[in-house]
C-alpha cells in the first residue's frame, strides 16, 4: 500500500546546534501513528519541518511517494496536510469560528465573507465534537483548555488527509480527549493519516496502532505497538530502564500546612473548604472549567475572593497580591507557561530566577554568581535540555519550558507549592524526576497542592484528593479508597 | 426569540458595546461641553467646517489603521502628502513653476499621478518592511526624511501655485452642499470598513496583526499583507496631499509636517492598539472627529493658543480616561 | 585662492529662506567661482546651527553668513566662529552679539507697521480686525506684533477679535481662518497676517466661505511669489521683503570681511537701492534693506523675477 | 585556559556577537565612508564635535530606551527638553525676562529644579500610564502638547537670555578637553548600562516588557515599574534641556521640537524592539552615534540640504539592514 508520508534522514539544526540529526517516519492510511520521545528528542521540530514552518537543512520527505518541499504552511496545507501546534497560537482578538476557518472563509457574492454561514459550521464543527464552546466567543476569553479545543476543531475542519496533534491533549481533561479519539477515529476508519505525540503513554496505547521513537534528535525505532509493552516504550524514548511511573516517597505529617474555608468567587466556585498537612500531597482533580485554577489564583493573590478564610500554619493570612503569597512562602506554578508563565524573550537563566531575584540579590545589585549557580542547579533538579542557560527560553521544546517555569518557583524554597497541571508536555524521565522532587519537597516538611487533569497522575501522586464539579466541592477522598472510575463518575 | 434576546445581553455583548462606544460616549461628551460654551459649535456652517477640518486627518488615519492593525506603523505619511501634493500639482497648474510640459493636464490625470506617487512610496516601505523585515519605525522614518527631501529637490523648494479650477474642485468643491473632501472621506472610509470587517483580506489583517505565526500557519500570505497595508496607507496620504493642495491653492513643499502624529492619534484615541490585531475603524473616524472638533471648539471659544496646547493634551488624555475598556488592559 | 564661505539659514523648507539662498548662488562672486559656497541647513534647530558652525569652524571657512532661528541663542554660534578668527555677517534675522561683523536685515517693526496700517486704512481706522502670528518667541514674530500694535495704537476704536498664532503656515491659519468666522459672522472686517502664506490662508478660508475676498483688508508680508499673484488680483497687499538684497549684500560683506577689506561689492542690489542702502565702503555695522510695498505698478516686474 | 577560549568561539558567541555588534558594524562601514570622503572628518577637533553632537540625543536616548523596553513610548521628550530647558534657565539668568525672584541662584539650584520639572513630567505620564492604563502613545502625545504650552506659558513665548556662566559651563566647559555634555552621557549611560545589565531593577524592566503578566505572577510590581521609567525618561530630558539650553545660550520655547523621533530612532536603530523586553543600550548608544555622525558628515561634505533629507533616510534604514540579527524577526 501507498505510503500517505515517508520521511528519512531529516535535519535541522538551531544556531549551531542540532535539534534533529535523524528523523524518519513512515505513515499508512488508515494509522495512527504515535511519534514518541523524550523532552527535546525533535518531535515538534520534525512536524513543523513537514508543515512547511521550518526549513529542514537535510533530509528526504515524500508524499504518497513524490518528493515535496514546502516552502510554507500554506504548500502543505495545499497538499493536504494540517497541523495542531503543540504552543496553543490563538489570535486573541478573533472569533473561534474566524480563527478555525482562517484562510478559508467563505464568501459571499462581491468578495465579502459569510460569516453566517461561517459561524454556522463553527458550531455544526463544535457541537459534533461536543466541545462546549461558542463559534462567536473571542478566544482571548477561552481558558487554555477550550483553546486548545478550538486548535483541534480548526485542524479537523481541513479535512485532511494528514493530520499532525502535536501533544493535543496536554492541556485537556479526559472527557474533552475522549471526544477527540473519537474523532480520530472516525478519521482513521476515513483512510486519513495520523500522527500522534504525547507523553501521556496511556492514550498512546490507546489510541495508536503504530509508533516511532526518537531519541536526542534520532531515531531510535518503530514499530507496531501491538508488539511492545509500556516498558520497552519508556526504554526507548528515556534510554534506560524505568521500573515505576509514580514512586511516592512522602509521608503526611499532622501539621496543617494551608487551610482554606469556605472560599468562594462568584462565576467561578463556591464554599471551597480544604487543608492540606505539611509533607501531604493534596489532589484537586475536575473537568475543565471546574474550577480549580481559579482556586488557586485566588490563593496567590490575583483574583480576589468574594468570602472566606485562608490559614497558613493555622493563621489566618491576607493575600491580595502575589508578593504577599510569596512573602508567606507559597509559590505557584501556573497552568499556562506562556501567558503567565514565562518571558519567552529572556534566557532560561533569567526566567529561573525570574521570581527570586530579591532573595538572590538582597542589594540593588546583582548577584550573577548566584544566579548562575541558581540556574546551574536547577537544570540539573528537572534535567532541562537546553543549549546553554542564556538562550532565549522560546527555543526550548515545550516539556524543557515546563520544567523551567517548575525550576523558577522550586528555587525560591517555598513552603507551600501550588501546582497547576504541572507536568504538561513532560516526558516520562522528567516526570519520575518531578514527583521525585516534589516527594522530597514533602518530606522536607513543605506542602503541595496539585491540580491536575491526569487522572494516574491524581492517583498515583496524591495522598488526598478533592473533586471539583462545576465550582464546587463534591468530597475528599483518600487515594487508597478511590479509583479512577470513581473519581471520573463523581466529577461529571 | 427569547434565546437571542437574553444574548444580547450576555457580558460579551456588554463589552462589545463598551468596546464601540466608549469612546463615542467620550466625543458626545466633548461635543456637549463645547455646544453649551460656544452659540456657534452646532450650526451648520461650523459642522461642516469641523467636517472639512478633519477630511485630510480622517483619511491618513483610515490607511494608518491598516498599518497599526497588522501591529506596523507609518510615520511617513506627512512627507508622502507633501510630495504627492506637489508632484499632481504640477501636472494640473497653469503656473510655470516645477509645471510639467503641458500642463495643466485634465484632473484625472493629476488625481492618478498622485495616488500613483503614494503608492510608490508605500510601495518601497512596504518591501523593506515585510521583505526585509526591517522594523516599521526606522523604514517610514527613513521614507518621512526622503520624501521630504524629494518633495523639496522636486519643487526646488517652492510652492506650486496656480492650480486649475478643476483640480481646486475636489478641495473646495461641494456636493448637494457638502464639501467635496468631507465626501471623499465618506468613501475612503466606507471602503476601508467594508474591507476591514466584511473581506477576507480585512480578516487576514486582523489575523496578521493579532498573531503572525497562527496566520502564516492557516496559510495566510504574511508578507503580501504586510506590504500591501503600506501601499494602502501610502496612497491615501497621497490622496490626502491632493486634497491638501486643493484646499490651500497651491502645493507647499513643507506640507504636512507632522500629519503623521495626528494620524496615529487618531487611530489609537479610536481604541486601536499599536501592538496590532485589535481595534475598529469607526473608532478611527471618531479619533480623527475628536481632534477635530478640539481644535475647532477651542479655536471658536477664543482660548489663547499656549492654553489651547494645555488643554488639548488634558483632553485627549481625559477622552481615552473616559473610554472605560482601556482599564482591561494588562 | 577661492575663498570658502559658509552660509548657515535656520531652514530651507519655505519659500523665503529658499529665495535668499538661491540668490546667494546668483552672486557674482560665487558664480564666477571666486567663491566657493555651502549652505547649510538649520533644521529651524538653534542647537544644529550651532554644531554648523562648529562644522564650518572645523573646515577652516573664511566666512560665515548667519540667519538665526532665534536672536539669542545664535550668538554662540557667533563666538565660536569669531574665536577661530572667521567673520560672521548677519543676515535678514537679529542676532544678540557684538562679534557679528555686519548685519544686512529688515527692520521687522517697520514692516509690521505697513501692514497694519494698510489694513487699518482700508477700513477707515475702525471695525474688527483679526491678527495671524508667526510662531511665538520668534524674532519676527516680536517685532513684527510690535509694529503691528503701533499701528494698532494708532486706531483705537479698532477692535482685534482674535489673535493667535499659525506657525508661518497656510495650512493652519486656513483652518483658523475658518473657525473665525463662524465665531465672528460678518464681524471680521480686516486680516493682519504676519506673513503671506499666513494671509492667504485666510484668503483661502474666506473664499471657502463664499465671502467675497475684496471686502476685506488683508495684508501679509514678505513677497512671496503667491503673495504676489494674489497681491496682483487685489487680494490682499503684500510688503515684499528683499531677500536677494539681504542676501547678496550679506555676501558682498562676507568677501569684504574675508580679504580684510580689499574688495569692492559686485552686486547689482547696492545701485538698485542707491542712497536708502549706501555702502560706505563696508564701514557700517548695519544694512537696512528697504521694505517695498507691492503695488500694482511694480507686482508685474516683481513676478518677473519669479518665473 | 583553553576552554574559555574555545568558549569564545562558540555559536552562542558568534551570536551575540552579531546581535551586539551588527549595528557597531553598520556604524563602522559609515563611518569608514566618511572618512574616506572628507579629510576633516577623523581629526580630532571633529570627533569631538561629533560627540557633542550626539550628547543631548544620547541622553534621551537613553531614557528612552528605558520607556521602550517595557513596551511604552515616550512622545512628550521633546517638550520637556524645552519645559525643563526654560524653567531652569529662569533660575540662573541675569537678564530679567521669566528671571525668577532672586536669580541667577547657584547653578546647583538651577540643575535641581530642571532635572526636578522632567521628573514631575515624567512622574505625571507613568502615573496615567501605569495607573490608569492609558496607551503610552496618548498619554505622552498629550504631555508633548501640555508640556509645549507650559514652556510658551511660562516664558510668556519669549526665549530667556542670558545665563549665567557657571550654568553655560554644563554645556559649553571641558574637562581635559573633553566636552562637558560627553562627560554627562557618558556617566549617563555609564549608569544606565549598570542598572539595565546589573541591577535587579534593569532586570525587572525586562521582565515586564517581555511578558507583564508573567513578571506579575512572579511578584514583580509591574505597576511601579511602569512608573518609574517614565520618571526616568522625562527626568533625563530635564537634564538634557539643561545642556541644550546651557549649550545655546539662551531657553527657546520652541527647543526640542521633534526631538522624541531621533531619541526613539536611536533606541530602535540600536535594536531594542518597540514591542519591549528585547534590546541593549550599547545598541541605543552606536544608535545615537549612528545618527550623529550622519548628520555631521553629511555637513562637512557639503551636500545640499535636499539631498541630505533623501540619503539620511536611505543611510538609516540602510544601517538597519546590514544589521543581520533583524532578519531573525517574524
Ligand atoms: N527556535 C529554536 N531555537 C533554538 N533551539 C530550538 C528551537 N526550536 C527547538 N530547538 C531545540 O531543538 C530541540 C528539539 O526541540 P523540539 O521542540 O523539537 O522537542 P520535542 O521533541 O518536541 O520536545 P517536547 O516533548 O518537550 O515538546 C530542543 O533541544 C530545543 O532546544
Ligand atoms: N478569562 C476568563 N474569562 C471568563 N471566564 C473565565 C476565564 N477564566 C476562567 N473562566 C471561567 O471560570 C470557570 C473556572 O475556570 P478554571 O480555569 O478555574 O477551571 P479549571 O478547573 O482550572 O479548568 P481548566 O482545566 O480549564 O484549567 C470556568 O467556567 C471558566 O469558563
Ligand atoms: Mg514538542
Ligand atoms: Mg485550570
Amino acid at each position: 500500500m501507498e505510503l500517505l508520508l515517508e520521511v528519512e534522514g531529516l535535519k535541522k539544526s538551531f544556531g549551531g546546534v542540532a535539534a534533529l540529526s535523524d528523523g524518519r517516519l513512515e505513515l499508512r492510511a488508515g494509522s495512527v501513528h504515535a511519534l514518541c520521545g523524550g523532552n527535546g528528542a525533535g518531535k515538534s521540530t520534525f512536524l513543523k519541518i513537514l508543515m512547511g514552518i521550518y526549513k529542514r537543512d537535510g533530509g528526504v520527505i515524500r508524499r504518497r511517494g513524490a518528493e515535496v518541499d514546502y516552502a510554507s504552511p500554506a504548500e502543505a496545507l495545499a497538499a493536504g496536510i494540517a497541523i495542531i501546534e503543540q504552543e496553543l497560537s490563538p489570535i486573541p482578538h478573533m472569533t473561534v469560528a474566524e480563527n478555525i476557518y482562517l484562510g478559508r472563509e467563505p464568501s459571499r457574492r462581491f468578495g465579502g465573507i459569510d460569516f453566517n454561514s461561517m459561524n454556522r459550521a463553527a458550531q455544526a464543527l463544535l457541537d459534533e465534537l461536543e466541545f462546549n464552546i461558542r463559534a462567536t466567543q473571542r478566544m482571548i476569553d477561552l481558558t487554555v483548555a477550550e483553546m486548545q479545543l478550538v486548535e483541534i476543531a480548526k485542524a479537523l475542519s481541513h479535512d485532511a488527509e494528514v493530520i499532525f496533534m502535536d501533544e493535543p491533549t496536554s492541556a485537556i481533561g479526559e472527557r474533552e480527549a475522549q471526544r477527540l479519539f473519537s474523532a480520530i477515529r472516525r478519521l482513521q476508519a476515513l483512510g486519513r493519516g495520523v500522527v500522534y505525540v504525547s507523553h501521556r503513554l496511556s492514550e498512546i496505547f490507546e489510541i495508536a496502532d503504530t509508533y516511532t521513537a526518537f531519541r536526542d534528535g534520532a531515531f531510535v525505532g518503530s514499530g507496531l505497538l501491538a508488539e511492545v509493552n509500556r516498558q520497552d516504550l519508556i526504554r526507548m524514548i528515556v534510554g534506560r530502564e524505568l521500573s515505576e511511573e509514580y514512586v511516592k516517597t512522602n509521608t503526611p505529617g499532622d501539621d496543617v500546612g494551608i487551610e482554606v474555608e469556605g472560599l468562594c468567587r462568584s462565576d467561578a466556585f463556591e464554599a471551597i473548604s480544604f487543608s492540606a498537612h505539611k509533607g501531604e500531597i493534596f489532589g484537586i482533580y475536575g473537568l475543565m472549567g471546574s474550577g480549580r485554577t481559579e482556586i488557586f489564583e485566588c490563593l496567590f493573590g490575583l483574583e480576589k475572593a468574594s468570602a472566606g478564610a485562608i490559614f497558613i500554619d493555622g493563621e489566618s493570612v491576607t493575600i491580595n497580591k502575589p508578593t504577599d503569597a510569596m512573602a508567606l512562602g507559597v509559590a505557584l506554578v501556573t497552568e499556562d507557561r506562556k501567558s503567565t508563565g514565562l518571558n519567552l524573550l529572556d534566557s532560561v537563566r533569567a526566567n529561573i530566577c525570574m521570581a527570586s531575584l530579591p532573595e538572590l540579590s538582597p542589594l540593588f545589585v546583582m548577584n550573577r554568581a548566584g544566579e548562575v549557580d541558581a540556574s546551574r542547579r536547577m537544570r540539573a533538579d528537572f534535567q532541562i535540555k537546553a543549549a546553554r542557560d542564556t538562550m532565549p527560553v522560546s527555543g526550548l521544546s515545550g516539556g524543557n519550558q515546563q520544567k523551567v517555569v517548575l525550576g523558577k518557583w522550586f528555587l525560591r524554597n517555598p513552603r507551600i507549592l501550588l501546582l497547576d497541571e504541572p507536568t504538561r508536555g513532560v516526558d516520562v524521565g522528567a516526570k519520575r524526576e518531578i514527583y521525585r522532587i516534589m516527594c522530597d519537597f514533602a518530606n522536607a516538611g513543605g506542602t503541595v497542592v496539585m491540580v491536575s487533569s491526569e487522572i494516574d497522575e491524581v492517583l498515583g501522586m496524591a495522598d488526598r484528593i478533592m473533586v471539583m464539579r462545576n465550582g464546587k466541592s463534591v468530597g475528599t477522598f483518600d487515594r487508597r479508597e478511590t479509583n479512577a472510575q470513581a473519581l471520573v463518575n463523581l466529577s461529571t | 426569540m427569547s434565546e437571542t434576546r437574553s444574548r444580547w445581553f450576555t457580558a460579551e455583548r456588554r463589552r462589545t458595546l463598551i468596546q464601540e462606544y466608549g469612546i463615542f460616549l467620550a466625543f458626545l461628551i466633548l461635543a456637549a461641553i463645547l455646544s453649551v460654551s460656544n452659540e456657534f459649535f452646532l450650526t451648520p456652517g461650523n459642522i461642516s467646517n469641523v467636517l472639512l477640518q478633519t477630511s485630510i486627518n480622517g483619511v491618513l488615519a483610515v490607511g494608518m489603521t491598516f498599518v497599526i492593525l497588522t501591529g506596523g506603523i507609518d510615520l511617513s505619511v506627512g512627507s508622502v502628502v507633501a510630495l504627492a501634493g506637489i508632484v499632481s500639482a504640477s501636472f494640473a497648474t497653469t503656473s510655470s513653476t516645477a509645471a510639467i510640459y503641458g500642463a495643466p493636464y485634465p484632473v484625472i490625470i493629476a488625481l492618478a499621478v498622485g495616488v500613483a506617487v503614494g503608492v510608490a512610496c508605500g510601495a518601497l516601505s512596504g518591501l523593506i518592511v515585510s521583505y526585509f523585515s526591517v522594523p516599521a519605525f526606522v523604514t517610514t522614518l527613513g521614507m518621512l526624511s526622503a520624501a521630504r527631501g524629494l518633495t523639496l529637490i522636486y519643487g526646488g523648494g517652492r510652492p506650486v501655485p496656480a492650480l486649475t479650477p478643476e483640480f481646486r474642485w475636489i478641495g473646495t468643491g461641494h456636493v448637494l452642499g457638502i464639501p467635496a473632501p468631507v465626501i471623499i472621506l465618506a468613501i475612503v472610509f466606507g471602503l476601508a470598513w467594508w474591507t476591514l470587517t466584511r473581506t477576507r483580506f480585512g480578516r487576514y489583517i486582523y489575523a496578521v496583526g493579532g498573531n503572525a505565526h497562527a496566520a502564516k500557519t492557516s496559510g495566510i500570505d504574511v508578507v503580501r499583507i504586510r506590504f500591501v497595508v503600506y501601499v494602502i496607507s501610502a496612497g491615501l496620504a497621497g490622496l490626502a496631499g491632493m486634497l491638501l493642495s486643493a484646499r490651500t491653492g497651491s502645493a507647499l513643499p513643507q506640507a504636512g509636517i507632522a500629519y503623521e502624529l495626528d494620524a496615529i492619534a487618531a487611530v489609537v484615541i479610536g481604541g486601536t492598539s499599536l501592538s496590532g490585531g485589535i481595534g475598529r475603524i469607526t473608532g478611527t473616524l471618531i479619533g480623527a472627529l475628536i481632534i477635530g472638533v478640539m481644535n475647532n471648539g477651542l479655536d471658536l471659544m477664543g482660548i489663547q493658543s499656549y492654553y489651547q496646547q494645555v488643554l488639548k493634551g488634558a483632553l485627549i488624555v481625559g477622552a481615552v480616561m473616559l473610554d472605560q475598556k482601556r482599564s482591561y488592559g494588562a | 585662492t577661492k575663498l570658502k564661505i559658509g552660509a548657515a539659514p535656520y531652514g530651507l523648507n519655505a519659500e523665503f529662506m529658499q529665495i535668499w539662498s538661491a540668490a546667494l548662488q546668483q552672486h557674482p562672486a560665487v558664480k564666477n567661482g571666486d567663491v566657493e559656497l555651502t549652505v547649510f541647513d538649520g533644521r529651524y534647530d538653534a542647537l544644529v546651527q550651532n554644531d554648523q558652525f562648529k562644522t564650518m569652524v572645523t573646515q577652516k571657512f573664511d566666512a560665515i553668513i548667519f540667519v538665526p532661528i532665534d536672536i539669542d541663542a545664535g550668538a554662540t554660534g557667533v563666538q565660536t566662529a569669531h574665536d577661530a578668527g572667521i567673520p560672521v555677517i548677519g543676515s535678514n534675522t537679529r542676532v544678540n552679539s557684538d562679534l557679528l561683523s555686519a548685519y544686512v536685515g529688515s527692520d521687522d517693526r517697520i514692516s509690521g507697521y505697513m501692514e497694519a496700517k494698510i489694513v487699518l486704512d482700508k477700513i477707515g481706522c475702525k471695525g474688527n480686525v483679526v491678527i495671524i502670528e508667526g510662531p511665538i518667541g520668534q524674532s519676527a514674530q516680536i517685532q513684527r506684533l510690535e509694529g503691528n500694535k503701533k499701528a494698532l495704537a494708532e486706531c483705537p476704536n479698532v477692535k482685534v477679535l482674535e489673535d493667535q498664532t499659525a506657525n508661518w503656515s497656510r495650512a493652519e491659519a486656513q483652518k483658523l481662518m475658518e473657525n473665525w468666522l463662524t465665531a465672528h459672522p460678518g464681524q471680521i472686517q480686516g486680516v493682519i497676517g504676519q506673513n503671506d502664506e499666513m494671509a492667504l490662508g485666510a484668503i483661502e478660508a474666506i473664499k471657502a466661505a463664499g465671502n467675497d475676498v475684496k471686502s476685506y483688508a488683508i495684508a501679509g508680508i514678505d513677497g512671496i511669489t503667491d503673495g504676489l499673484r494674489a497681491a496682483k488680483a487685489g487680494e490682499m497687499t503684500s510688503i515684499l521683503q528683499d531677500a536677494t538684497a539681504q542676501a547678496q549684500g550679506a555676501m558682498d560683506l562676507a568677501i569684504f570681511y574675508a580679504k580684510k577689506g580689499d574688495y569692492k561689492p559686485e552686486s547689482e542690489i547696492w545701485t538698485k537701492y542707491g542712497k536708502d542702502m549706501p555702502w560706505n565702503d563696508g564701514k557700517d555695522k548695519e544694512y537696512n534693506v528697504p521694505w517695498t510695498p507691492v503695488t500694482a505698478e511694480n507686482v508685474d516686474a516683481l513676478l518677473a523675477t519669479r518665473k
